[in-house]
């Protein structure tokens, strides 16, 4: 018996246990993919395996297709960049009919992105989703910033978080709903606690850090959009508070698991997240650039919890003193 | 997964070695990069049009992140030195953070790639079809690669066009430089990356300090007019997106069909991130159009399908 | 005549004009250090020409001496860096004794940082100072996120900017008046506009946006004080965006000059932030790591308009297209 | 401006060359910087126990700020070449992006530093007291500059206490590291940047591989014991927090004088920005504290005065 325990123990040690679960949902790894970042399904098979990730969140969906904004549509700055996309998608039917049936390949846990300018939109992109039994959950976009018509706000006022939230778990009783809440706020606990009041059953978070550049030479802003989203590493300190605050202040009381994303790059960056709170994390403009890091940030963690002999990654989730 | 089983991998990350880099012209270098094993494997297939995306820094130090973005390079050539490794040739212009860390790169040095990425140009069925290639500035290293594969597909009837602000620009790739040219309209043997194959061009300088004196346009107007082409005619161009659009009227004007590769701001280069869209009609009897992303459904369009209106120049 | 404007004109496009006014007192340029970065007197002097700069912004000043936060107190990030000194500071009287002799050196424009915890602290601070008659005006920090007892709570709540500005504004009725605002809020123009109504004379954007950083083999936050503002060229495009939404919405019609500030680290820099509407721009982060860039800054801004032969900035503030 | 005329520039942001870089022991580097006119002028004076803050990228490229704040280094020595020119020695261990850049940097090229910064050591008036150099791991470059300096002014009571986790770390710097240290307390030229000024030191490493085996206080204490020293010693000593520590309640316990040259996590290094705070004791017979900054107030301090409590070690 004792021995049987520290043979378990053994094989705990030597191959840590990264599996999470966000409420009923058993990710193999907390590492994703971050919407809009990594295509709607297969886009990246030549260069990651696919199959090795936590899982896979699709790029943001909309009841019509929509075209986004006018180019140019990103910009790079010190260590991040901005981007003013504005939701360009193929819109909710094409995706049923042509990108669904791929997703059904993933032997992985697959979440929808699904973004709208009203809550009927939200609340028939959502409903006409959950039909789908191999989408594990919704990630509902509460909160991009480069969509003028409503998306921003929702966001930031806590009452119509509370609505939405409210409205779309009304009408999708049972799937998994993840809320990606904006940093652009005064107080992230209270648009936080509004999604969970509303029946979120995970947050994902943080969206994209409101930004500018502007050509000196055309006297023009540089987007044409004329603002945009920053992502990257630059913004990875000011996402990192905000999930640690959100776990401290209400996720962790609520039991509600965090998504946490911003800037993370490399296994260290993941690790500081988890530590912070977060259940799982996602991975957005690096993947962008080194596609590869997905499966390193991963080997990352596994080599971290092996050296410090931790049995498994819900450990030290939330574990910072 | 069930991923499609009978998938190969098209593209790649791959880490690259720097074989040779050279002058091509004031602020112009050209850089020759190793590729081996599963790189080699999939960069044999490289087609002209296609480019790479090449992580201007050390990829692996994730603490100095800057420049955050890789940079897109056309390829101006794939040259297989054995049965495992092959060179791509990649001409750069210095302007900015990127290049500037490409332009220090030593011999032996690595660098990290991603690629070959894009569509690339559709050959003419004829062989005997007249074609132009037309190159300005940084537009020429895609020419330099198609004329490569038309010559090689046994194409005979081939005048490129390199137009560039000034000498200065092509300087180092000039051959016979010293050769005062007598007949600006008159293609010869002048820049080393179209003598590989044999490919005779006219050279057109904004300034006149080389060859005709105009722009590509200008040079190709005033070559047809002494030249006039029986048979079907067919352009490829790359360069700023201004040439492209007078190419493009001008093809359009005379009925020759034209195929651009464009530029884009990219922040992915592999489709995931809708940087890099350009409007294009959704078919030719429409005026519906829709965002096309240059670096998937591009680098090359029909240069018809592009609206050149709706592109800021 | 005509021939005399030509001439004017001439001397104009060789030599352009720098000089700015911040309501009644004029910089001979715009470019100014940020409170905190620069010291509070002659610090620079081995690295910088001071009397060649706009002006003049000292550290924080209290009522009282404080240490400051326990270190460590800043740590590098990617393109920023986070800090949580904690105003740190000498303290009114001594500041009043030891330093403000020195500061009447300055043939530029001089202007005090004030901080406190209360209102009666940054009023009693506020009259001390402005008896000086060589201090040009004093620079409210109402957003400091290093201090926990307080100081931001100021910032983010429009109702406490309004009370705060008016009680200084009140007390010290003479004395340009500039606030500085803190990022860390859903809609800054509601407090850049509370601020205004409250009497300020000049708006100041931005303070440090709220980071954090975790080291993952202590599990512990880096900082003493776990958290900090993140500054640098990182934060750029957000303190781009602030500049430009404040000076659109508010600023400009209320005919508040703003003070731009926020990874400033080149002319090129300084001069989006200026286009964006900032009548004047400091630089803080930048000044640690190349005192220098001050006096090119200065240099670069004036070669702007030379090339593009524009007579004085501020033909330029606010041009954005 | 009113600035006092009577100032003269004690220190400055200059633009120096690579003149020399070489190995100092397994990932540490002994490198030579080069500075001339003004920059010489500042440096001529520069004092043992000062630093200078590195710019570990091209500070001019403002699109790739990364790593963003400079480097602290002790200068290890100060080689005057000729009337206008200088070399100073920084020896670094690279532990992250800073140091990786420095190690890259070949003969030839430019680095922008800030310096000569911080106090210095204070020399002790009696030419004839007993000084211990001690430092441990990258400690040890600001002790080869004061022995230089020691020597200089005339003292001939010096011992060195050179520490090391392992004897890896010297390699390079060990003269004859062939020979077998006999006696391990015999102190010897065993280290080239002690040799130059003919300082003899003791070598301790953690594991034993080269002479004591034990840290410099076991070293220090084992040497006290054999020789006991009668006129008045001093103890100078740069390292970990944690040696210094030791290092200071060892010298308490003796009654020996301790001077110690700390560290701290700097972002300016000029006193700006209040980053580097060490808790000191306000006056030798009070409870009293208060931060002082180690890149101005020091980084040297009397041991005595340094809450050691309030530091995380
Ligand atoms: C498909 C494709 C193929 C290309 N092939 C070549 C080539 O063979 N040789 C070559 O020299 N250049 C080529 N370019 C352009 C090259 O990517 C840019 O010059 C390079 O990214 C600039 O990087 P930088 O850091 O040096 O300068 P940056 O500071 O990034 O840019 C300097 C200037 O170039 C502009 N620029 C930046 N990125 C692009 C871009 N993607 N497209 C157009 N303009 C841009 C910027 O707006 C700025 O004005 C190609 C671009 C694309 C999209
Ligand atoms: C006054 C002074 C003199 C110094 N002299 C030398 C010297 O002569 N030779 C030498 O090799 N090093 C010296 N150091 C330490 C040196 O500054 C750091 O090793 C260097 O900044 C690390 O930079 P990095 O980018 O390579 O690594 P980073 O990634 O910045 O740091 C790597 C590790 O070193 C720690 N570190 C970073 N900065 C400091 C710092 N300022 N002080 C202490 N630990 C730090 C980090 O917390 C981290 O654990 C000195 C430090 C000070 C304050
Ligand atoms: C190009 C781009 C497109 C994005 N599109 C979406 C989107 O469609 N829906 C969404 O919820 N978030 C979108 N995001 C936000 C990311 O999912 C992520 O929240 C953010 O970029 C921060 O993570 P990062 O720093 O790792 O990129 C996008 C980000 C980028 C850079
Ligand atoms: C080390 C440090 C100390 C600072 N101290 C103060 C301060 O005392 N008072 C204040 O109003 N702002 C302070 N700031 C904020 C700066 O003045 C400035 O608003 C901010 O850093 C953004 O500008 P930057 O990116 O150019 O540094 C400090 C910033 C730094 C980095
Ligand atoms: S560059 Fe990202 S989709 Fe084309
Ligand atoms: S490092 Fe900035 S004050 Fe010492």
């Amino acid at each position: 018996m004792d021995r049987n325990n520290r043979e378990i123990k053994q094989k705990y040690l030597s191959e840590p246990d990264l599996s999470v679960t966000l409420k009923n949902v058993r990710l193999p790894n907390p590492v994703m993919t971050a919407s809009g970042t990594s295509g709607y399904t297969f886009e990246l098979r030549d260069l990651v395996q696919l199959d090795q990730l936590g899982g896979f969140i699709t790029k943001s969906i909309t009841l019509e297709p929509r075209k986004g904004n006018p180019p140019q549509r990103t910009f790079e700055t010190p260590a991040g960049m901005l981007n003013s996309i504005g939701l360009a998608n193929v819109g909710l039917e094409v995706f049923c009919e042509e990108k669904i049936p791929l997703l059904q390949r993933f032997s992985i846990p697959v979440f929808v992105n699904v973004a709208g300018k009203t809550i009927d939109e939200y609340v028939a992109v959502s409903q006409r989703l959950m039909s789908f039994s191999h989408i594990s959950g919704l990630e509902i976009n509460i909160s991009c910033p480069n969509v003028k018509e409503g998306g921003i706000t929702f966001g930031t006022d806590p009452k119509s978080v509370f609505d939405l939230v409210h409205a779309v778990r009304q009408s999708c009783p049972d799937i998994l709903l993840i809320i990606k809440l904006t940093p652009n706020v005064t107080d992230i606990t209270v648009t936080a606690r509004a999604a969970i009041d509303a029946g979120a059953d995970v947050l994902s978070m943080v969206n994209t850090f409101l930004g500018m550049a502007i050509n000196i030479h055309t006297r023009k802003p540089v987007l044409g959009a004329r603002t945009g989203g920053l992502s990257g590493p630059a913004i990875k300190p000011m996402a990192l508070y905000l999930v640690s605050r959100v776990y401290q202040e209400v996720a962790r009381e609520a039991n509600i698991p965090i998504i946490g994303m911003g800037g993370i790059s490399s296994a260290q960056d993941a690790i500081e997240f988890i530590l912070a709170g977060a259940t799982a994390v996602s991975v957005g403009t690096q993947v962008l650039i080194h596609p590869g890091c997905l499966t390193q940030i991963i080997q990352g963690i596994k080599n971290y919890l092996t050296e410090y002999k931790i049995p498994s990654i819900r450990d030290i989730t939330g574990s910072l003193e | 997964m069930n991923t499609p089983n009978t998938h190969t991998t098209q593209k790649g990350e791959f880490s690259a070695r720097v074989a040779q880099h050279d002058t091509f012209g004031y602020d112009i270098f050209s850089i020759h990069i190793e590729l081996v094993g599963p790189a080699f494997a999939t960069f044999k297939q490289a087609k002209p049009g296609q480019f790479v995306q090449l992580a201007c820094r050390d990829i692996s130090n994730y603490h100095c992140p800057t420049p955050l973005l890789r940079r897109p390079f056309s390829i101006a050539g794939v040259n297989i030195i054995s049965e495992e490794s092959l060179l791509i040739e990649v001409i750069y212009h210095v302007v900015g953070p990127g290049t500037k860390w490409l332009q220090d790169q030593k011999v032996g040095n690595k660098i990290n790639l991603i690629g070959p990425l894009g569509n690339n140009f559709k050959l003419p069925e004829n062989q005997d079809s007249q074609i132009f290639l037309i190159g300005g500035g940084v537009g020429l290293p895609p020419m330099f690669f198609l004329a490569d594969q038309l010559v090689n597909y046994g194409h005979n009837q081939i005048i490129a066009i390199a137009g560039a602000r000034s000498s200065k620009y092509l300087e180092n790739a000039i051959e016979n430089h010293l050769i005062p040219i007598q007949n600006p309209l008159e293609a010869n043997l002048y820049l080393k990356q179209f003598s590989r194959s044999n490919t005779k061009c006219i050279i057109a300088t904004d300034d006149g300090s080389l060859g005709f004196h105009g722009n590509v346009v200008q040079a190709l107007d005033a070559y047809l007019s002494k030249n006039p082409c029986n048979n079907q005619a067919q352009i490829f161009c790359c360069g700023p997106h201004g040439m492209l659009k007078s190419i493009a009227l001008f093809a359009q004007s005379r009925h020759i069909e034209c195929q651009v590769c464009m530029e884009a701001y990219m922040a992915c280069g592999i489709g995931l991130c809708q940087s890099c869209a350009v409007p294009v009609q959704t078919s030719s009897n429409t005026d519906e159009w829709q965002y096309k992303l240059v670096c998937t459904n591009g680098p090359v369009f029909n240069s018809k399908m592009i609206l050149w209106d709706k592109i800021e120049i």
